[in-house]
């Protein structure tokens, strides 16, 4: 059963390899060491494992910071940032107290989440948001008073938009999630998060 | 049966420090199992500590005591190479004894 | 209610003396305080212990952390210059209050340090009898979400 | 208009900075508070009694298991791994070398650990056996330069995988630990990259986890964080998890070895 799911990623694996063997260097033997190593688990499987182009050119320290990897990160944000879908309504700004709650939250598409767990934003894993919640991290820089110091121009919601949509389209090695990319968060979750910081009547901006 | 606590009695100044780890998972009643069901309660509930045949000390433990409770306490009326006994007894009436020597 | 069941303590230290194996009796091990350990509300567990009457007191010091990085396990600690001869460790907002009470015979010093289970950012109290009376010293302990939270 | 904005990051920064430091301090003054009393001697002790008595269908205890130093030998055993072993020819952490004494000695298969569940059965004496060898390497240095051949292959594996995005989140290990003075809420983040924070990260695990108010071993430590970057489920004692521990060790090298920690 195991080797089974392993012949499986490992055939996804190599029909990946062939697909953009153009685009960078894979590491066969990582690969294969990867495809023993790791087994299926509830909802995530091993095709997990298999890296997209942006996946893999970050992955290699030496190449994404040489001249050609720079070239391909700039063009791996102009297709990211075009592929970004505005909201379907026009409406960009949701409701904040939803935002915080997604925030705060840092559950799902685990293995141990079931398949409909809705997803959190793990927003506070990184960022300092609200003030008042002294559990932050600091892998991503402070948000407090978000829409405060940047104003709550199209513009900055715009690129706010994009940016938790796939901050990929700015930074192709930045280490935030792609959130809309992947489906992390819904529409609807991304317009709250949205709202978190550009709401002005929310605690981010008070 | 019950798995051994750690025991340690330093003796300084006439005063003998008794620190104490037990193994109990302590559960609060209030967990449930990943099928849903409410995992029940099962506590250390009584904990004493004997030194020279002589209580020193004694607790009672509700659910919020933490899981493999800590516990230390101070006494007199010990010296070095005396023996502290301590024990305790769950919700469910299984216990466990275990000793130190004063050092 | 009170006298009665400190006479009762009493009854069961003595028995406690005679069981040779173990040093906790039968009896004792049945004389839990129930009635404290399931009140809910701080109320309910000073009416229980019979210190709804409780005096604040700088005789008493609490020792537990302002934040704790982590709500299953928060250190808290009392330590009195009054002759203690018990102390119990109260978190206000925990399903129930009570999490441990003490009891201290002649020889005990009035110390004690254990480490508590906080569902969330609660006052925790720290209560000391002495001379038949009840006092108290609290303090706030915040409790911190954690880790990638998964 | 820019200075507006650039009076207000240098406020919310200021700000920010004052208020974590303080944080910090009092984090620091918790994780002091509950250093004395580690439930974690509860494992070794147990440990201790599962490598002294007889198990398994050879009725065999592990007391001539060789970790590295010779038959028997414990102390400082756990600071030289992980190590390549000639009699299987593989590099090996810890708990898989626990795993060969088990099958060699005692007649116990290694599959009946790795198919089991953390915390529970074979499983969970090797983590006991874990504890008692680790706890005897306390306050010794890291002795892992990975000179062998296979051991330096293992390491070169080991820092491919550390750097090895995937899944929804991108996420690799370097995502979080290579860079200095990083947080997860108010959890530090050891740079994993260099030699003061693999000490900090590799010499303080394994540990006791307050929050889940069990002893984690490096392969737990290992399993959790894969699971929290939403990538499939790493197999008890594979060679990528060798390859890991392999990076971690030889980083720290010199570094004096905390473990068994307390953590959150």
């Amino acid at each position: 059963m195991k080797s089974q799911y392993w012949r499986l990623a490992f055939g996804l694996i190599t029909s990946f390899v062939v697909n953009s063997a153009s685009a960078q260097r894979v590491d066969l033997e990582v690969q294969k060491i990867l495809g023993q190593s790791f087994q299926a688990k509830g909802i995530a499987g091993l095709d997990r494992l298999v890296q997209d182009e942006n996946q893999a050119l970050c992955s290699d320290e030496k190449l994404r910071s040489s001249k050609a990897g720079l070239a391909k990160q700039a063009q791996l944000q102009k297709v990211a940032l075009a592929a970004i879908k505005p909201p379907s309504d026009g409406i960009y700004v949701g409701d904040w107290k939803s935002g915080e709650r997604i925030a705060q939250s840092g559950r799902g598409s685990t293995w141990t989440d079931a398949a409909n767990t809705t997803n959190g934003g793990s927003c506070y894993n990184c960022h300092q948001i609200d003030k008042k919640e002294i559990s932050h991290g600091n892998i991503g820089p402070s948000l407090i008073a978000y829409g405060k110091t940047r104003g709550y121009s199209e513009e900055i919601t715009k690129y706010t938009w994009n940016r938790i949509n796939n901050s990929k389209a700015y930074n192709a090695c930045s280490n935030m999630p792609r959130f809309g990319h992947f489906q992390l968060l819904t529409e609807q979750q991304i317009k709250d998060v949205l709202a978190l910081l550009l709401d002005p009547q929310s605690p981010v901006n008070q | 049966m019950a798995d051994p606590m750690r025991v340690r009695a330093t003796e300084s100044g006439g005063v003998v420090d008794v620190k104490i780890l037990m193994k109990h998972d302590m559960e609060t009643g209030q967990r449930k199992d990943s099928s849903g069901k409410t995992i029940p309660s099962w506590h250390i509930a009584h904990v004493a500590i004997k030194a020279k045949d002589k209580e020193v000390f004694r607790g009672q433990f509700g659910t919020a005591i933490s899981k493999d409770p800590f516990l230390n306490v101070k006494f007199k009326g010990a010296v070095k190479g005396d023996e502290v006994v301590v024990s305790w007894v769950d919700s469910k009436g299984e216990s466990r004894t275990d000793k130190a020597i004063v050092s | 209610m009170n006298k009665q069941r400190r006479s009762v303590v009493q009854i069961t230290a003595l028995i406690g003396l005679m069981v040779t194996t173990g040093l906790i009796s039968q009896s004792q091990a049945q004389d839990w305080n129930k009635a404290a350990f399931d009140g809910k509300s701080l109320d309910d567990v000073m009416k229980a212990l019979g210190a709804s009457g409780f005096e604040k007191s700088n005789a008493i010091t609490l020792n537990a952390p302002d934040i704790a990085e982590n709500g299953a396990v928060v250190p808290v600690g009392v330590v009195t210059s009054l002759k203690a001869t018990q102390m119990a460790i109260l978190v206000e907002k925990n399903p129930s209050a009570l999490a441990a009470q003490f009891f201290f015979p002649e020889g005990a010093q009035p110390f004690v340090t254990t480490r508590v289970k906080m569902a969330q950012s609660s006052n925790v109290y720290g209560l000391v009898k002495a001379d038949g009376k009840w006092f108290v010293a609290s303090k706030e302990v915040k409790v911190t979400l954690g880790g990638c939270g998964g | 208009m820019i200075k507006k904005i650039l009076v207000g990051v240098i406020f919310s920064f200021s700000h920010s900075f004052v208020f974590a430091q303080s944080n910090a301090e009092e984090i620091a003054k918790y994780r002091q508070m509950i250093a004395d009393g580690n439930p974690s001697e509860l494992y070794e002790a147990a440990g201790e009694e599962l490598w002294k008595k007889p198990a398994g269908p050879k009725n065999a205890t592990l007391e001539q298991c060789n970790l590295g130093l010779g038959p028997g030998v414990v102390q400082g055993a756990f600071a030289q791994l992980p190590r390549y072993f000639s009699d299987t020819k593989r590099v090996q952490d810890v708990e898989s070398r626990l795993m060969t004494c088990m099958e060699t000695l005692q007649g116990i298969a290694s599959q009946d650990v790795i198919k089991e569940s953390f915390g529970k059965g074979l499983r969970k004496d090797i983590e006991a056996l874990t504890a008692y060898v680790v706890t005897a390497s306390k306050g010794a240095k890291v002795q892992v330069l990975a000179a062998h051949p296979q051991e330096k292959k293992m390491f070169d594996l080991g820092k491919k995988i550390f750097n090895y995005q995937g899944g929804p989140m991108d996420f690799s290990c370097a995502s979080c630990h290579a860079e200095d003075g990083k947080r997860i809420r108010m959890q530090d983040l050891p740079n994993l990259t260099l030699a003061k924070g693999a000490v900090e990260g590799w010499g303080s695990w394994p540990a006791y986890r307050v929050s889940s108010g069990e002893f984690w071993t490096m392969q737990r430590r290992l399993n959790d964080c894969f699971r929290q970057q939403r990538l499939p489920e790493p197999i008890y004692g594979s060679e990528g998890t060798i390859a890991l521990s392999m990076y971690m060790a030889k980083t720290a090298h010199g570094g004096v070895i905390q473990t068994p920690g307390l953590k959150r």
